[in-house]
C-alpha cells in the first residue's frame, strides 16, 4: 500500500491531504496518469514528485510502502 | 558605526567578519513586486554593499495589500516600481548604494549586469524569466535563489553552480500552469514566508557558510497548514542542458525565448511563448470570469477585456495585446494570466 | 473601492465576503518592534477596520536591521515607535484607523483597552507580558497569537479560548531564559518568518475560517534548516490556573506581577521579577562579556554597562537599573537582557 | 531505543541534531535531568518536550521506539 499525499490547490481538487493505494511496481508518470484521470487533474504531469521526501523523476519506480507527494511548482511573485 | 548591524553582528554565524563580509557584496534583484519589495528591503537593512533591482511595472493599487516598499503616494504618482523601492530604501540605510534599473530583464541585460554580482535573487513572477536567470547562473557560476508563491501556497530553492541540481533540473521544462497571483490571489503572509527563507539563505551565502546552506526544495502553504522539505541530492541531472556536461543554456538562446513584436499601426503587441503546452481555454475561462475580468471566447481563442487593455489568447499559447505598444508592458500583463 | 484589496479577495478561503469581515476587525498588538512592525503592516495593508498598537520604546539605530517600519530619519528624531508606526501604517493605508499608546502593557491597561477587541496580536519582547496577554485572552474570550523569535529560530501559536490549550498550559510558568535578541542576536528572515505564521492565523480568525486554523505549535530554526510541528491537542490542563474550571488568571494579579519602583534621590529603578528560578550570574556573565557589554561581577551579582544606564544584577533575578528614573525604560532594558 | 531530537541553540549545546539513547520506561522529566547533566545544559527544564510530535509532559513515559524532541521556548520580538 502506498500514501498519496497532494499539495496546495491538489489537495482541494483531490479533496483529501492524502489518500492510500497501491501503486507499488508503477513508475511515477503512471501514477501521475492514474490520479489526473480519477481526480481530474489537468496539470499533474508538470508537477514535482517525491518520493519518502527525496526528489524523483517521471521513470522512478515505486516500491510498497513508499509516500509519495505531489508539489506544483508555481511562478507568483 | 555598526551599532546599526549590533544585532546582527551578535548572531554568532554572521558577527562581525560576516558583517564586514556582507558591506562587500553585490546582490541583484530580478523583480520588484511582492518578493521583491521584502527581499529588497532584508538586504538593505542588513547592510549590503550594493543592491541592483530590476523591474518593469509601475505601482498599482492591487498592489499595496502586500507589496511593502510602496504607499498610497507611490500609486497616486504612478511611479515605476524600481524608481519607488530605491527611494523607499535610501531613506531606510543611506550605507547601501541602491540601483535601479525599468525595464524587462531579458538575457541580453542580464549578461550585461551579472558582472560583479555575487547573488541573484529571484523576484520575478514568470518561469521564462527565471530559466534565463538560471542559465545565467550557470553560465556565470552565481549563486541563485528561487522563490515562488500564489495563494497560500510558496516555495524556495536554492541554486548553487557546481553544487546545487538547478531549476531546469527540477522542471526539465517550462510547467504550463496558469495559477498566478493574478488569477487565484495571493495573500501578503504568503509572500513573507518565501522571503524568510530567501533572505535567510542569502545571509548564509553572502557569509561564505556554506555548510548552513539548504539543500532542499521548501514549499509550504500556510492556509492548508502544510509544510515540506524534499530533498533534492538525487535531482541532478547530468544531462541537464543548463547544468550538464553539454550544457547549452538554452534559455539564453534567441529562438528559444517568448517573442513579441508590436504589431504595426495597430495599438497591439503579439505574443508567442516558449513553452509549447496547450492552454485550455475552457479552464482558463471559467477562471477569468467570476474573477473580476469580462471573458468572451470560442473554442479558438479567448478574449478578456483588462482595464484599458484586450487580450485575445489563443489555444497555442499566443496573445494579441490591444490598446498598447510597449512590448515590456505587453508581456507583463501575458505574464500575469499566464504565468 | 477595493480595488486594492483584489488579490486578497481573489484568494477563495477569503473572498468579498471575507474582506468585508476583516474591514469591520479591531486589532489590538502589543508591541512594535520586529514582529509588531511587520505584523502591523500586514494586517494594515490587508484593510483591517482598526489596528491598536502599544509600544514603549523609541525608535533606536539597532533596530532599522530588522524593524520594517522605521527609517534612519525616525532615529535622528528619536520618535517613540508607536508614533512613527502610526506614521508610516498611515501613508500606507489611510482606509485604517491606526490607534498608537506610547506606554508599557501593564494589565491594568490591557483590560482596558480590550473592550471591543475581535484579536490580540503578540509582539512583545518578554513573557511577563505575554502570560499577561494570556490571561486577558482567557477572562475576555479573545483569540491571541504568539509569536516570538532569537537568533535564527523562531515559533507561533494560536491561542483560541475555549478551544486549544493556553501559554500558561504549555509553559506551567514563566520558564528562566535569557536568550534575547540583546544577548544572542536576531537576524530579519526569523522574524518574517514568525509573522508569515502569525498573520496568516490572523486573517483565519478576521475571515472566521475556523476550520483552517493552525493547531499545532510550530517553530523553526532557519539556520540550521530545522522546522517543527507539534500536535497540541494534549496540551490542554483542565487545572491550568489562566483557563482551567478553577482559574484565577494569576498573571493579572498585582502579587505575582514584576514589581518595579524609582529609588527615592538616586536616579535609579529597583525591579524584582516574577519570576523564582535563580539566575546563573556565570552564564550570563560569559554571554554578556564577549558581546559589547562591559561586565563586572562577584558569587552576588553582576554589574553590566550599557550606554548611560548600568544595570546591577542579583541571584535571585532583583536589578538596580541605575541611570534613569523612568520605569518603562527600566523595565525595558531589564527584559532585554533577561527576558 | 530512542531518537531524541533537539532544537536552536539546544542542537550547538548538544552538538548534534539528534542522538540514539534508550530512555524507554524514564519520564520526560528525568530525560530531561539524564540529558541536562550529560551535556551540561543548564536551562533544559524549562525546554517544551514532543514525543512522537505530540505535546508531552513532565510526567508522561516514554516508550520504546518513541521520538522525544525538545524545543526552547523563547522571548525575543
Amino acid at each position: 500500500m502506498n500514501k498519496i499525499l497532494f499539495f496546495a490547490h491538489l489537495k482541494d481538487a483531490v479533496g483529501e491531504e492524502f489518500i492510500q493505494m497501491d501503486v507499488s511496481g508503477k513508475k511515477v508518470s503512471e501514477v501521475k496518469e492514474l490520479i489526473a484521470k480519477e481526480y481530474q487533474l489537468g496539470k499533474l504531469e508538470s508537477a514535482m514528485a517525491a518520493i519518502n521526501e527525496e526528489f524523483s523523476s517521471d521513470d522512478d519506480l515505486i516500491q510498497s510502502g513508499d509516500e509519495i507527494a505531489f508539489i506544483p511548482p508555481v511562478s507568483g511573485g | 558605526m555598526y551599532e546599526r548591524y549590533s544585532r546582527q553582528m551578535l548572531f554568532t554565524p554572521i558577527g562581525p567578519s560576516g558583517q564586514e563580509k556582507i558591506r562587500t557584496k553585490h546582490v541583484l534583484m530580478i523583480g520588484a513586486g511582492a518578493l521583491g519589495s521584502s527581499n529588497g528591503e532584508i538586504l538593505t537593512r542588513a547592510g549590503i554593499g550594493k543592491l541592483t533591482i530590476v523591474d518593469r511595472d509601475y505601482v498599482e493599487a492591487s498592489n499595496l495589500q502586500r507589496q511593502q516598499l510602496y504607499t498610497e503616494e507611490d500609486v497616486e504618482r504612478k511611479l515605476p516600481k524600481a524608481v519607488a523601492a530605491e527611494r523607499r530604501l535610501k531613506a531606510i540605510n543611506s550605507d547601501v548604494d541602491i540601483c535601479s534599473i525599468v525595464g524587462d530583464a531579458t538575457p541580453e541585460m542580464l549578461e550585461e549586469l551579472v558582472k560583479d554580482i555575487d547573488l541573484i535573487i529571484d523576484a520575478t513572477d514568470n518561469f521564462e524569466t527565471r530559466m534565463a536567470i538560471n542559465d545565467i547562473s550557470q553560465k556565470f557560476q552565481i549563486p541563485w535563489i528561487y522563490g515562488a508563491c500564489v495563494g497560500s501556497f510558496g516555495m524556495s530553492f536554492t541554486i548553487i553552480p557546481g553544487q546545487t541540481p538547478c531549476l531546469n533540473c527540477l522542471l526539465k521544462s517550462i510547467p504550463v500552469q496558469g495559477q498566478t497571483c493574478d488569477t487565484v490571489g495571493i495573500i501578503a503572509p504568503t509572500v513573507q514566508m518565501v522571503v524568510a527563507h530567501q533572505t535567510a539563505e542569502a545571509l548564509k551565502i553572502l557569509v561564505e557558510d556554506w555548510d548552513a546552506i539548504r539543500h532542499s526544495f521548501v514549499s509550504f502553504d500556510l492556509w492548508r497548514n502544510q509544510y515540506s522539505s524534499i530533498k533534492m541530492s538525487k535531482a541532478k541531472d547530468e544531462g541537464c542542458l543548463s547544468c550538464g556536461t553539454a550544457r547549452t543554456y538554452p534559455y539564453l538562446e534567441k529562438e528559444n525565448l517568448m517573442k513579441s513584436e508590436v504589431l504595426c499601426g495597430r495599438d497591439t503587441v503579439q505574443i508567442r511563448p516558449s513553452k509549447h503546452g496547450e492552454i485550455d481555454l475552457n479552464e482558463l475561462s471559467t477562471h477569468l470570469s467570476g474573477l473580476h475580468y469580462e471573458v468572451k471566447g470560442n473554442p479558438y481563442l479567448l478574449s478578456v477585456e483588462m482595464g484599458t487593455n484586450r487580450m485575445v489568447i489563443f489555444k497555442d499559447g499566443r496573445a494579441l495585446i490591444h490598446g498598447t505598444k510597449d512590448i515590456s508592458q505587453a508581456r507583463s500583463i501575458y505574464q500575469r494570466i499566464l504565468g
